[in-house]
């Protein structure tokens, strides 16, 4: 009874032990702030109190982020995440916007649907954010994406599925949802146009069993018929799988033309090793966006040679002329991020960078009143120069890019060149 | 790096169709391979469960560590693979010792469960680490004799196969002489037998239960070391190979060695055959559905001691 | 065993009623009720979870199957089927008992770590139908637009609304769970804890009470997987994979498994360090979580319960 | 003797154990009379325990059958032969220690009430009604076995005589007509033993059937009405106490196993 009575009281210390640690604004180590001085600290808190204050012309401006920072889809939300925050810290260094700081927010999904709810609603009701970039899955924004329409609060995924952008009962866009990543649609697109070109049409199709994997899977099936695709192999392989030789001894006896693998981390480079040594060379072997990282090459000790896939134009920066448009943000945002993080640029990153670069200009034209940011993106954003592709947003396109935003290169001597 | 394929010529163009023959053959070594690696993890299950009758949740990030550390010493420091090697396990057994002393040890009263919970946090805390030292991106390690696959009746060998499966077949072989040859090997099988009996007759129990971490840890370098230059490593590889090494020692019956050997090569060949001939995307499930299947019919493993799982309670 | 008293279940019920009012009152934590939502959704499945494996001393790590399976039947029915979300709610916990008695059946002849294997395979082959069976679950990528609850015309449609929902299940759960540990029943369950011969010996089937437990648990967590599906409108299978499984293990571990306010305490305490305060340490959360975790487990081994039972101890030096 | 009339309400056909190749029991065959007190001894390994086992449905017989009021049982499972009624104890003591005194005893009862799962969660009255009964029958017998005060106490925390105690009251709440008390004594000192064979007494003056495993003699000699003396795993000889007080290969076998 006693006892009973005591653990009672455990339940109550748990509430008030909640209460203290939440009260204690401990200013945070992920990066969460990148701005966030002692000053800004206190005023947040009181600014919490008051409600709409937040966006009186003494304050920040605030913009939340959601990516998976951590987890085993980090490999998406890492560099997008070191992104945004290189770009947040750039821009205020640069003295911020109408002379207002850049104050970014970023919480961590570790790729969780739950968590990603739960970030989004603290990031809108109590961080009191004007617009959110992320979260870097497809699943997760599509977790998210209700939260954002009833709060009424614009969100740019950084994820690739078209359904984020799509509402099928309406067959438009959802009103406050935008997207940076060229979907799956458009990497399946460039693929199949670049084997129809070499008529190559009896193609075998692997994939990781990941949400990037699945849905790259999806789309291949789906569009097989447009392009006059035969898909002969099917195969799946998980994301943390020692060996796919199983997997490819099974398309080689099938003999299909082409095989075209979506995939991303280790996995990819495994089943390129494979293929080798199972002697499959002479079958053209095409990768999806995923393998756009020069330390997969590197990885693949030499296995990567002759590989296609489709990449935007952050990750063949040196390839571009400075005729081509995006030629300068490329470059610069490779010089930066390989100066401060000293790693090679992955695909992913180039999406955050998208998607705050696109936020900083609404706010520095609109302010940050929500609507007007919303309606600043779907109506002002057209032809933004930015590192996959060159943006034009519309009341029904709000990923706002073409299959043009993907350049077929094919890995040459360990490194990317464009292919004919 | 390694040049990859020098001459792909050797077994002709791609295109030509591959025998059904050989397409089994290649089944059966891929198994075999990839079972190698569980069977490894699932012998370092039994070391330690024979001991002490925990089932030591971190036995994957030992393979984890293993991969990671040698990379470190062998691709980072660039020191030969000689001295890399025995560096790496050492440096991994010190790893399992701290875990018995740091987080098994401490622990009063232990239950079954306490002690499960207690080697997921030490799992988890290891992850993490890595996580830090190694960031997450994969890491490679050049095979140990080149990259140049072997071909037998149409069907490809890495060279580094032949090095995974020898060295299960050279730790087996150790393991066998050590437990019932060694004063040690002896001692420990009697605590394995009877803690408080062992006790009794001077063996000093807590000696024997650090030793057999530090022995596991040591295998499972060996398993990360070795898978390393085909799978690459990265740092949340463990829990999956964790998760097949204990269904291997469990379908083999735990505590038996032969039975983790041969359940981690049926869990590996399974894996790869089911992949082959039947769908690639449950080729995991049916690995699983085997096992619960014999496990119903053959509540303690194929090699397992009804007595001793009756031991057990939660 | 002592009997619970009617003054701490008198006082956790006003704890839950309140706490939404207290929240709101201090801006620090006016978003901790969604959190708590989350909380009372896994105290659900905690509490069967303790059932089993605290009283009947039944391991299992694959209940994240049997959340899964009430949040997909729950979605499956109400998207593809247009089905009402409480028949989808019910017909979850049916499957999920049917599954359990298929699954339970053998499985629970299995002892220790053997059981403890095939309940992890359930789990993981139930993980990859989730990912593999596309047309019937969206696959990875999840099923979106699942409706939210609501009763004659009533719409749990705010936190506030869905949090007493879910608290209100919690308590009656909650007692029922009392008054099953409190009875013959709960009796015959810990003999079983404590001497299987002696308790067969008196006449307690043991085989039967240990699948009666499973099912029950099994259709607890049914429950939770519905509520979850309808309060976040979505679902993908990486919320019910193995870490979820494990996740569970620790809530009543550090909780403490021996008592039923293990489970409320525990599944409370992990949801918001995993939600809430871990983040504070950003990269370095894993860690934590570690830590705690481990710390916990050395000086707590009877988990938070036991806590006062040590500091009797203390006093009494 | 005067129970020589009354029929057999356990009779033991012909039973053999092995294990692994060992011969626990061979070709054993006994009964047990209605209303009476039967001991069985032997020297340790003469499988005394092992035959209990049978009987209580520990496991089955390898051979042979165990016919109890007529029925075989000898494969039936243990709850089941529980509910037949016989009840049992054990050489070491299986109480649940996890529980109280009175606790232990309630669980007893399990066989004769027991509420539904349902029943007991929505705490319908009928459950409570059981749950009443339950508890007064259970103080009942801890009165009878001279444990009432310690109701409460958690059952590890009695000494080990009061524990052997309580095992039996834990059996006799199951209402058994055959009890099977495997060392009842064991352990036990000059008054604790004096104790326990006046509560065998007792409870067989209720008219429940004993069957005894004990190797303190004089225990044995005072209240059994028939022996059996097993060896090896066969019985050497059956009887009245002075039958086998004066059996010459029942005095063999015990020097024989004491040399």
């Amino acid at each position: 009874m006693t006892l009973r009575r005591i653990s009672i009281f455990a339940v109550i210390c748990l509430c008030s032990l909640g209460l203290l640690i939440s009260c204690a604004e401990k200013p945070d180590m992920s990066g969460k702030v990148a701005e966030l001085t002692k000053e800004n600290a206190a005023l947040k808190a009181q600014l919490a109190k008051l409600t709409e204050e937040s966006a009186k012309p003494t304050g920040t401006y605030k913009v939340g982020a959601i990516f998976s920072a951590t987890g085993r889809t980090s490999f998406l939300g890492d560099p997008e995440k070191k992104t945004a925050e290189m770009l947040a810290e750039q821009i205020n260094a640069a003295g911020g916007i109408n002379g207002r700081k850049l104050e970014l927010i970023v919480y961590d999904t570790e790729g969780d649907a739950t968590k990603a709810n739960l970030h989004l609603k603290r990031l809108i009701t109590k961080d009191k954010v004007s617009v959110v970039i992320g979260p870097s899955l497809s699943g997760t924004s599509l977790a998210v994406l209700p939260v954002a329409e009833e709060n009424e609060t614009p969100l740019i995924s950084c994820a690739a599925s078209y359904k984020i952008v799509h509402n099928e009962k309406t067959g438009k866009p959802y009103k406050w949802v935008f997207k940076t990543p060229q979907t799956d649609t458009m990497a399946v697109e460039a693929i199949y146009t670049h084997l129809a070109k070499r008529d190559l049409n009896k193609i075998a199709i692997v994939s990781v069993t990941s949400g990037f994997g699945a849905s790259g899977r999806g789309e291949l099936i789906r569009l097989a018929p447009t392009y006059g695709m035969k898909i002969v192999a099917d195969e799946k392989y998980g994301p943390k799988d020692t060996d796919m030789t199983a997997q490819l001894t099974k398309i080689k006896g099938l003999s299909p033309q082409a095989i075209v693998n979506w995939s991303v981390g280790p996995t990819q480079v495994t089943v390129l090793r494979n293929y080798r040594d199972l002697g499959m060379d002479s079958i053209p072997f095409y990768q999806s966006h995923g393998f756009g990282s020069r330390k997969n090459i590197e990885l693949a000790a030499g296995a990567a040679e002759g590989v296609y896939c489709p990449l935007g134009a952050c990750n063949i920066a040196e390839m571009l002329t400075p005729y081509d448009t995006q030629y300068n943000v490329a470059m610069q945002y490779m010089k930066n991020y390989k100066a401060k993080y000293n790693e090679p640029l992955s695909s992913f990153g180039g999406h955050a960078w998208d998607a705050l670069q696109m936020v900083a200009q609404a706010l520095a034209s609109v302010g940050d009143d929500k609507a007007k940011i919303r309606d600043y993106l779907e109506d002002n954003i057209k032809g933004f120069v930015g590192q996959h592709g060159v943006f034009t947003y519309s009341p029904d396109d709000h990923n706002g890019l073409t299959k043009d935003a993907f350049t077929m290169v094919i890995v040459k001597d360990g490194d990317w060149s464009r292919s004919s | 790096m390694v040049n990859h394929h020098p001459h792909f010529l050797f077994y002709g163009s791609g295109m030509e169709k591959i025998t059904l023959a050989s397409q089994l053959l290649q089944y059966l070594i891929t198994g075999l391979t990839v079972g190698s690696i569980y069977a490894m993890v699932a012998v370092g299950f039994n070391i330690i469960y024979n001991v002490t009758e925990i089932i030591n949740f971190a036995q994957g990030e030992f393979v984890m560590l293993g991969g990671l550390i040698m990379v470190f010493f062998h691709v980072t420091l660039g020191l030969p693979l000689i001295l890399a090697f025995p560096a790496t396990i050492l440096l991994v057994t010190l790893a399992g010792v701290l875990l018995d002393r740091l987080a098994i040890r401490p622990i009063r009263q232990p239950s079954v469960l306490t002690l499960i919970i207690a080697t997921i946090a030490a799992s988890i805390l290891i992850k993490g680490a890595a996580m830090f030292i190694w960031g997450k991106d994969p890491y490679d390690l050049p095979a140990f004799s080149g990259r140049n696959p072997i071909n037998v009746l149409g069907a490809v060998i890495q060279p580094q196969y032949f090095w995974v499966i020898g060295f299960l077949i050279i730790i087996v072989i150790a393991l066998s002489i050590f437990f019932d040859r060694t004063i040690i090997g002896k001692a420990m099988s009697a605590c394995a037998d009877n803690a408080d009996a062992a006790s009794l007759v001077g063996i000093d129990v807590k000696r024997m239960i650090l030793l057999s971490f530090a022995l596991s840890a040591g295998i499972g370098a060996v398993a990360g070391i070795t898978v390393t230059p085909i799978s690459l490593m990265e740092y949340d590889r463990g829990v999956m190979l964790a998760v097949k090494g204990f269904g291997a020692a469990i379908l083999g019956g735990l505590g038996s060695f032969p039975g983790a050997i041969l359940g981690g090569l049926i869990i590996g060949s399974i894996e790869s055959f089911g992949a082959g001939l039947i769908s690639s995307g449950y080729k995991d499930a049916f690995a699983l559905i085997v096992l619960m299947v014999v496990l119903f019919f053959k509540p303690s493993g194929i090699f397992g001691d009804i007595e001793i799982s009756r031991i057990k309670r939660f | 065993m002592l009997r619970i008293g009617k003054l701490p279940i008198t006082i956790f019920a006003v704890l839950i009623i309140i706490f939404p009012w207290i929240a709101d009152h201090i801006s620090a934590i006016d978003h901790y009720p969604d959190i708590m939502v989350f909380a009372g959704i896994y105290c659900l499945i905690a509490m069967g979870l303790s059932l089993l494996m605290g009283y009947a001393g039944q391991i299992s790590i694959g209940h994240a199957a049997f959340y899964g399976i009430g949040a997909y039947v729950s979605a499956i029915l109400t998207v593809r089927y247009g089905l009402n979300p409480w028949t989808g709610m019910l017909a979850g916990m049916v499957v999920a008992a049917v599954v359990a008695l298929l699954v339970g059946a053998p499985s629970l002849k299995l002892k220790g770590h053997y059981l403890a294997m095939a309940t992890l395979a359930f789990g993981i082959i139930v993980y990859i139908i989730f990912n593999e069976e596309t047309e019937w679950t969206g696959g990875p990528d999840g099923m979106s637009g699942i409706p939210g609850l609501s009763i004659f015309g009533f719409g749990f449609d705010s936190v506030e609304k869905y949090y007493y929902l879910v608290w209100g299940i919690v308590f009656i759960v909650f007692i029922f769970t009392i008054n099953v540990i409190q009875s013959g029943t709960g009796r015959a369950l810990r003999a079983i804890h404590s001497s299987e011969p002696a308790a067969s010996a008196m006449g307690v089937d043991i085989s039967r009470f240990k699948v009666i437990v499973f099912v029950y648990s099994a259709m607890l967590a049914s429950l939770a997987g519905s509520l979850y599906a309808h309060y976040l409108n979505f679902i993908n299978p990486s919320t019910f994979d193995l870490f979820f499984s494990i996740k569970l293990l620790i809530m009543i571990a550090l909780g403490g498994m021996h008592s039923i306010w293990g489970a409320v305490i525990g599944s409370g305490l992990i949801t918001f360090l995993s939600y809430e305060w871990l983040h504070y340490f950003g990269e370095f959360e894993v860690i934590v979580y570690g830590a705690i975790l481990l710390l916990v487990t050395i000086f707590l081994p009877h988990g938070l319960v036991g806590v006062p039972g040590i500091v009797k101890g203390w006093l009494r030096r | 003797m005067d129970s020589v009339q009354k029929e057999n309400i356990l009779d033991v056909q012909k039973v053999a154990m092995v294990f692994g190749g060992l011969m626990a029991l061979s070709n054993l065959n006994f009964q047990v009379k209605q209303g009476s007190i039967k001991a069985i001894i032997g020297p340790n390994g003469a499988g005394k325990t092992t035959l209990f086992n049978i009987i209580t449905g520990s496991f089955p017989p390898t051979e042979g059958r165990v016919r109890f009021k007529g029925q075989s049982i000898e494969h039936l499972k243990a709850h089941q032969i529980a509910d037949r009624g016989i009840s049992r104890t054990f050489q070491t003591i299986e109480l649940f220690d996890n529980m109280t005194v009175l606790e232990n005893v309630m669980l007893g009862c399990h066989t004769r009430v027991r509420a539904s799962f349902m029943a007991s969660g929505f705490l319908l009255p009928q459950s409570r009604r059981k749950e009443k009964e339950i508890q007064d029958r259970a103080m009942k017998i801890l009165k009878f076995i001279g444990l009432g005060d310690k109701f409460n106490d958690p059952a590890d925390s009695l000494p080990l005589g009061e524990q052997k105690m309580l095992e039996i009251g834990r059996a006799l709440a199951s209402e058994p007509e055959l009890i099977c008390l495997d060392e009842p004594a064991a352990g036990l000192n000059e008054t604790e033993t004096h104790l326990a064979s006046s509560l065998i007494k007792a409870i067989n003056a209720k008219g429940v059937t004993v069957l005894l495993v004990e190797h303190d003699m004089k225990v044995v000699m005072n209240i059994s009405d028939e022996i059996v003396v097993l060896n090896y795993g066969q019985k050497i000889a059956e009887g009245s106490p002075e039958d086998i007080r004066n059996n010459q290969r029942v005095v063999e076998a015990y020097l024989g196993s004491e040399a």
